[in-house]
């Protein structure tokens, strides 16, 4: 990866995640940490705990034991709507979007941490709320060129096909300018075209705004490809984690992903 | 005049945020503020001003309410006429009690006294949803049809528990025909309304919509869940209120509790769904559906005439059409009366080519 | 008479009315286990089954064949409820579903009484709804023989259910498409034929419980109302166990007697009335503590 | 498809429209309008039916035999009121402007809607009359000019119940000591005769209880328990549709004797008495009227209506206690109108007119013979001042299969009930800012 970033100092650490449910172990005394700037992947075979781990990280699963530190800060339990106000957007596996809104009211949700005015100056709609509106309309808009889909801004989500929908719902969590990005499986289901474009638009991002994406992927090609970093997990274990050349040639992970019995 | 909107550019997202960005839409919007502020009082017979449009707009603020809570937030609710009762009976309390307050903040903080009960009564949505959620409203129903059936306090101690309304007064001025009680039910319902439509389109509206249709990426983005549902039900039980003590004020005049009984919140459910679900317009459209049909089917009965027989196969018949129309309804067009409307206009844009 | 035996024939009493909020209770929980629908219809099923019951041995038929006939009028009905009303319907969320079954109550009722009238009409089974006197003297509580004989049909028809659920081919493919609507089709159970044989037991459940609470009630529209009895056994039970509607029957019944003497007595009689909301607040505050009621599947999303 | 459903709402809101356009005004027909706010559907169908049906056909024999009220036509429309207070108002509003001269009086047949109707009835000059029903303080026309809750209210039934009650047990005095227990259906209706029963409790001396029963009643094990164990002397029940068999049904699983419960007339029909079968027999009810077919009104209205198929009910249902209710009515409406054509003159007359009517109606003996009326009707005197006229009641007893009559007229108490009206029609008028009429100066 070339680029101007000046890959920084560690935004986020998890030590010692340990997750389960009901007796079932998810993940088991993970710890990773990320740098600003920098896109991390998280890679492993199915069931391995990587949508866990994004989970925990944005607070929609809480560890049983365990630290995340988000940019200094120890936390335990904090809620997925807390951590979106410190600056954490994030994108899921399956399409996560607001079936009955548009494009555009989609990726205006994103902006919701941003608006300020309450609801009475909502139902009149009229001068500071107008001005409101229109400003944040203003930084959709420019997610929305970014990403080109502005044909389709007025268009109900439901309607469109799979790859534009993946698109938007980057567009929903790119539209709250988050600090840390957390992609689960952006690819999953494209074709080869959808995927280059989708690449794309991760480095763009990663490189325009300096955003740090932390990225679940299935597909080890891509990855490997756009990374800065590469973390692999197997059975909700930390099998290796470095630079991409480093991972791709670790014995443990060929035997993860060829199935070799542990 | 065609309805086109060829030739009209959006030249600032100002414009283009407008609640009605068609031209042709904006001048029948006004046209039909001038109709129903001048002409129909001036047109209408008392019968159809007090007993069909007063109620109509009455019921169409109190599914603008349930159309809140459940066509935009997504939170099921069977409640709808014991949040009207709270507001019935609180803006009869603050008339008596505190008579110095003018009439219409009685009636905003009867809505307000009904936002607080329905908050109360959404605080389970967190953990409760969906017919669980549904069932759970119907504790609030009974609960509060209960609690001004028996103490005695709200209804001033009527012996039957009955109230009535006092005389109206608004700046010196007396409500008391059914033209000022429409007029005053017309202004009230087209300010909420226009409220309504402006919140749905604005951040809060937004969130409202993202936890019907995700709530778990809703809260990803942002979105705390309980604030968002709470906010819902109190403000749709504030429109539900305000609605109740106009239909105490300026429809029925003396009300007992079960007036807001179990099948009026059916009524205003069946509003929503056949008007749309999620659609202001819906509101009023399933509204003077609701109303509208029972009359319509009643005069085709009167039409055809007496006879046993006949007079009660149509009062069967009215619910046989009724629910028949219900699932009909779902089947067909599952968003209302609302989307039947937009496809009419989006046929018309077209009119008269096919595509 | 004693405290503690008045407080057992309250009890007693309540659990007794709980079967009878168990029996319609059934009905939702058989059609919302294998079709996801909540039935709101319940009740009018239950009165459009006994008014046909009763307008039946109206026109002379003796008391088995007019149970014959209409047991297989709930039949047809079913089988048109499926074709006409769910089958169009089926890939429509929940919520379309169960508002089309709020329609589907209306059409009953007018249908019902248009039918068969709206008179009030008296139904006799032959039990006497007077107090036992066997159980009288033995335990010198008073239980009406009526409400014991409520108990055991509903045993039975628990009992039926069960075997019919675990014993035959058709239950067995029911409870693959209850476990996995995807999976049953998978299997080539086709989902129509189970919604109308579901739609059907459901609508054998109404006629029991029709015939039950209208020997009681008389066959009057009320009838429909008994439904809003079972809603709060449903959310206590958990909408998909049958086992769920009979206990939360018993609890809530108890429960409610319970509380309308006891808060009555403790408050002086301020505190009257309140068996309409009651059950409604006891389940909505269990709710709170176990959200999928007692018996329910736990709802896990993933995300 | 969807083109069609645009279709059709098109024709619908077409059709509603025609519909409900008032039918032009003939100013010269001889016909008086009756407005019908009838309840076919709904959990109290049987009542709205049966009473409705008595008072058409009583309409319809009157226009056969006599060519109508003086040669005045008795004319009626049906509207479908569902029992709900919303639709009954929208159907008094659709109804009271028809006919040529307006309907001339409005029975809504249901206490809420009769207190969502009186004072637009009131404003609008119909009278808002209430047989039996409606609020029993009403009574003093001069502060409720255009509400007649005419015959008895349940204020002076429940004192006709309560000296019934103190001739069974053997005089008034008797009455001290002893235990009753009212059981009401916790509505508007229901609780209109507590403060009453309080007051005659301290009175007489004897001990109340009231228990509320939740609409609709369908169970209602925990009351019966809390009675039994209460164990009154008396139970006197003020029940609505389907409450009324389940209350008896529960008397009878505790072993109460139903030869000591007592019902409003609302607990006294054959369709209260029916599903409770064998449960029933005993069971004492109040009426201002009886049932039977043995009324020779009743026998002109099988000759010039049922027989010719032109009923408004069926014809088994004749003579059951809510049709005779309705013939009574009948019989009363009549001869109001009757009454206000002596002052008027024999032609269609507007509500206004009929009020005069109503409140000089003199209802006598021999004129209740001459109707064919005796023993159906009590004698009715009314004034600007009184508005209920008669008050008596009569009490029935149900075998298993029908009421027959064990008393002879009971006369309500009006020295308690009337204070009591009038201090509660003050607080009414007070509230209001209404100034009552003066009576003294009214003729």
């Amino acid at each position: 990866m070339s680029g101007k970033r000046n890959i920084g100092d560690v935004i986020l650490r998890c030590d010692n995640i340990s997750l389960s449910f009901g007796g079932v172990r998810a993940l088991t005394n993970i710890s990773v940490d990320v740098r600003e700037h920098e896109v991390m992947a998280i890679i492993g075979p199915n069931g391995a705990g990587k949508s866990s781990m994004l989970n925990v990280i944005n607070g929609v699963y809480h560890p049983q034991e365990g630290t995340v530190t988000y940019r200094g800060q120890t936390r335990r339990a904090m809620k997925p709507h807390e951590t979106a106000r410190q600056g954490i957007a994030r994108t899921f596996q399956n399409i996560a979007l607001f079936k009955g809104m548009s494009v555009l009211d989609n990726i205006m949700t994103g902006r919701y941490t941003k608006m300020k005015r309450n609801f009475l100056w909502q139902a009149l709609y009229w001068g500071p709320n107008l001005k409101e509106e229109i400003e944040h309309r203003e930084v959709c808009e420019r997610v929305i060129d970014f990403l080109q889909i502005e044909n389709i801004r007025k268009t109900p989500v439901g309607r469109l096909p799979y790859g534009l929908q993946k698109r938007v719902e980057l567009g929903r969590a790119l539209a709250a300018e988050p600090d840390l990005l957390l992609l689960d499986e952006p690819m999953a289901g494209m074709n080869v075209e959808e995927k280059e474009d989708m690449c794309r638009f991760i480095l763009d991002v990663n490189d325009e705004f300096g955003t740090t994406i932390v990225l679940i992927e299935h597909d080890m090609g891509v990855v490997m490809d756009i990374s800065d970093r590469v973390a692999v997990l197997d059975y909700g274990k930390k099998i290796a984690d470095g630079p991409p050349e480093e991972v791709r040639a670790n014995q443990d992970v060929i035997d993860a992903y060829l199935g070799v019995a542990h | 005049m065609l309805y086109r909107e060829a030739g009209q550019f959006k030249t600032s997202y100002q414009k283009d945020q407008a609640i009605f960005p068609i031209r042709q839409d904006r001048i029948a919007v006004w046209a039909l503020l001038l109709a129903v502020f001048i002409a129909v009082p001036l047109l209408a017979d008392d019968y159809w001003l007090g007993s069909i449009i007063t109620p109509l707009l009455v019921l169409s603020l109190a599914a603008i309410g349930l159309n809140i809570l459940t066509g935009y937030a997504g939170q099921l609710s069977l409640g709808t006429a014991g949040f009207m009762a709270v507001g019935a009976f609180a803006a009869y309390n603050l008339n008596i009690r505190v008579p110095e307050l003018p009439l219409i903040v009685d009636f905003l903080l009867a809505g307000v006294f009904a936002a607080m009960v329905g908050m109360v009564f959404g605080l389970p949505s967190l953990r409760i949803k969906g017919f669980y959620l549904a069932v759970a409203t119907l504790a609030a129903q009974f609960f509060i049809e209960w609690v001004f059936t028996h103490v005695g306090w709200f209804t001033n101690y009527s012996s039957s528990g009955v109230i009535s309304a006092p005389p109206m007064h608004i700046l010196g001025m007396t409500i008391d025909t059914a033209v000022e009680k429409y007029l005053l039910t017309l202004s009230v319902v087209a300010v909420l309304a226009l409220g309504a439509k402006n919140m749905v389109r604005s951040r809060i509206g937004r969130s409202w919509m993202a936890v019907r249709d995700k709530d778990i990426s809703a809260e990803v983005i942002g979105v705390p869940l309980l604030s968002t549902k709470l906010s819902a039900f109190g403000i749709s039980s504030f429109y539900c209120g305000v609605a109740g003590a106009l239909w105490t004020y300026c429809y029925l005049g003396t009300v007992e509790p079960a007036a807001f009984d179990l099948n009026r919140s059916f009524q205003v459910l069946f509003m929503i769904i056949i008007g749309g679900v999620g659609s202001i317009l819906g509101s009023f459209l399933g509204a003077g559906f609701i109303v509208l049909l029972p009359i319509l089917l009643n005069n085709i009965a009167a039409m055809i005439g007496h006879g046993t027989l006949q007079a009660d196969t149509m009062a069967n018949l009215e619910h046989i059409i009724f629910g028949g129309l219900i699932i009909f309804f779902l089947i067909v067009e599952p968003h209302g009366l609302a989307r039947l409307w937009q496809i009419a206009k989006e046929k018309l844009r077209l009119w008269p080519f096919p595509y | 008479m004693s405290d503690l035996n008045f407080f057992f024939e309250v009890l007693i009493g309540g659990l007794l009315s709980g079967v009878m909020y168990s029996l319609v209770a059934l009905g939702f929980v058989l059609i919302y286990k294998a079709s996801g629908v909540f039935n709101f219809a319940q009740g009018s099923m239950v009165l459009f089954a006994a008014l046909t019951f009763v307008g039946i041995m109206e026109k002379g038929i003796p008391f088995w064949p007019a149970l014959v006939v209409a047991l297989v009028v709930m039949m047809v009905l079913a089988v048109g409820i499926e074709r006409v009303v769910l089958r169009p319907l089926v890939n429509q969320p929940q919520i379309s579903l169960f508002m089309a079954t709020i329609g589907l109550s209306y059409l009953l009722e007018g249908l019902g009484q248009g039918l068969w009238g709206t008179q009030v009409r008296a139904l006799d089974l032959g039990i006497e709804d007077m107090p036992n006197e066997t159980i009288q003297t033995m335990l010198g509580i008073q239980v009406s023989t009526f409400d014991i004989f409520s108990a055991i049909s509903a045993a039975l028809l628990v009992g039926l259910l069960a075997l019919f659920f675990n014993k035959t081919r058709v239950g067995l493919a029911l409870r693959a498409v209850a476990d996995d609507h995807q999976a049953a089709l998978a299997v080539g159970i086709p989902l129509q034929h189970v919604w109308a044989i579901v739609w059907a037991a459901a609508g054998l459940v109404a006629l029991v419980a029709g015939l039950l609470w209208g020997s009681r009630l008389g066959v009057q529209f009320s009838l429909s109302l008994v439904a809003l009895k079972a809603l709060p056994v449903l959310i206590l039970g958990g909408f998909t166990s049958i086992a769920g509607a009979i206990v939360g029957g018993l609890i809530i019944g108890a429960s409610e007697k319970l509380a309308e003497v006891y808060i009555g007595t403790f408050t002086g009689g301020a505190v009257a009335a309140v068996e309409n909301w009651f059950p409604y607040m006891l389940a909505l505050v269990f709710l709170l503590v176990r959200p999928q009621g007692l018996f329910g599947d736990k709802i896990i999303e993933r995300v | 498809m969807k083109k069609s459903v645009l279709a059709s709402l098109a024709i619908g809101a077409g059709l509603l429209a025609g519909a409900s356009t008032p039918s032009p005004v003939m100013a010269q027909a001889m016909e008086q309008f009756m407005p019908i706010p009838i309840y076919r559907t709904g959990p109290y169908a049987a009542g709205g039916t049966g009473y409705f049906g008595g008072f058409m056909d009583y309409m319809a024999m009157v226009n056969a035999r006599d060519n109508g009220v003086n040669g005045v036509k008795m004319i009626w429309e049906e509207c479908e009121t569902a029992y709900d207070n919303a639709r009954g108002v929208e159907c008094y509003e659709r109804l009271k402007g028809k006919g040529p001269t307006g309907a001339a009086m409005f029975h809504p047949l249901s206490t809420g809607i009769t207190y969502s109707t009186f004072e637009k009835g009131t404003a609008d000059k119909v009278p808002v009359v209430s047989m039996g029903y409606g609020r029993g303080d009403a009574m003093v026309g001069s502060v409720f000019p255009y509400t007649f809750p005419l015959v008895t209210t349940y204020w002076s039934q429940n004192t006709a119940k309560i000296k019934f009650i103190g001739m069974k047990e053997g005089g008034m005095d008797k009455l001290k000591g002893k235990k009753l227990v009212n059981v009401y259906h916790d509505s508007a209706y229901g609780k209109e005769t507590i403060d009453i029963l309080n007051k005659q409790a301290a009175m007489y001396g004897f001990e109340i209880k009231h228990f509320p029963v939740a609409h609709p009643g369908l169970d209602q094990k925990a009351i019966w328990l809390q009675i039994k164990q209460f164990a009154p002397d008396w139970v006197i029940l003020r029940g609505w549709g389907v409450m009324n068999p389940t209350a008896i049904k529960e008397a009878a699983r505790i072993g109460f004797p139903r030869e000591k419960m007592l019902g409003v007339w609302w607990s006294g029909s054959e369709e209260d008495m029916r599903p409770a079968g064998t449960a029933a027999k005993g069971f004492y009810a109040a009426g201002f009227h009886p049932a039977g077919k043995n009324f020779p009104v009743l026998k002109d209205i099988e000759k010039f209506v049922q027989s010719k198929g032109k009923g408004n009910i069926e014809a088994e249902r004749m003579g059951t206690i809510y049709y005779n209710r309705g013939v009574v009515t009948g019989i009363i409406s009549m001869e109001a109108i009757r009454t206000a054509q002596e002052k008027y003159g024999k032609k269609p007359l507007t509500g206004e007119q009929v009020q005069w009517g109503l409140e000089h109606l003199n209802l006598t003996a021999a004129r209740i013979k001459a109707l064919g009326g005796e023993g159906l009707v009590q004698p009715i005197k009314t004034s600007c001042n009184d508005h209920e006229g008669g008050g008596a009641v009569k009490f029935q007893q149900w075998d298993g299969e029908k009421w027959t009559v064990v008393s002879d007229w009971i006369d309500a108490d009006k020295s308690l009930v009337r204070p009591l009206a009038e201090e509660s029609a003050a607080k009414y008028a007070k509230e209001k800012g209404i100034t009552p009429r003066d009576c003294s100066k009214e003729m």
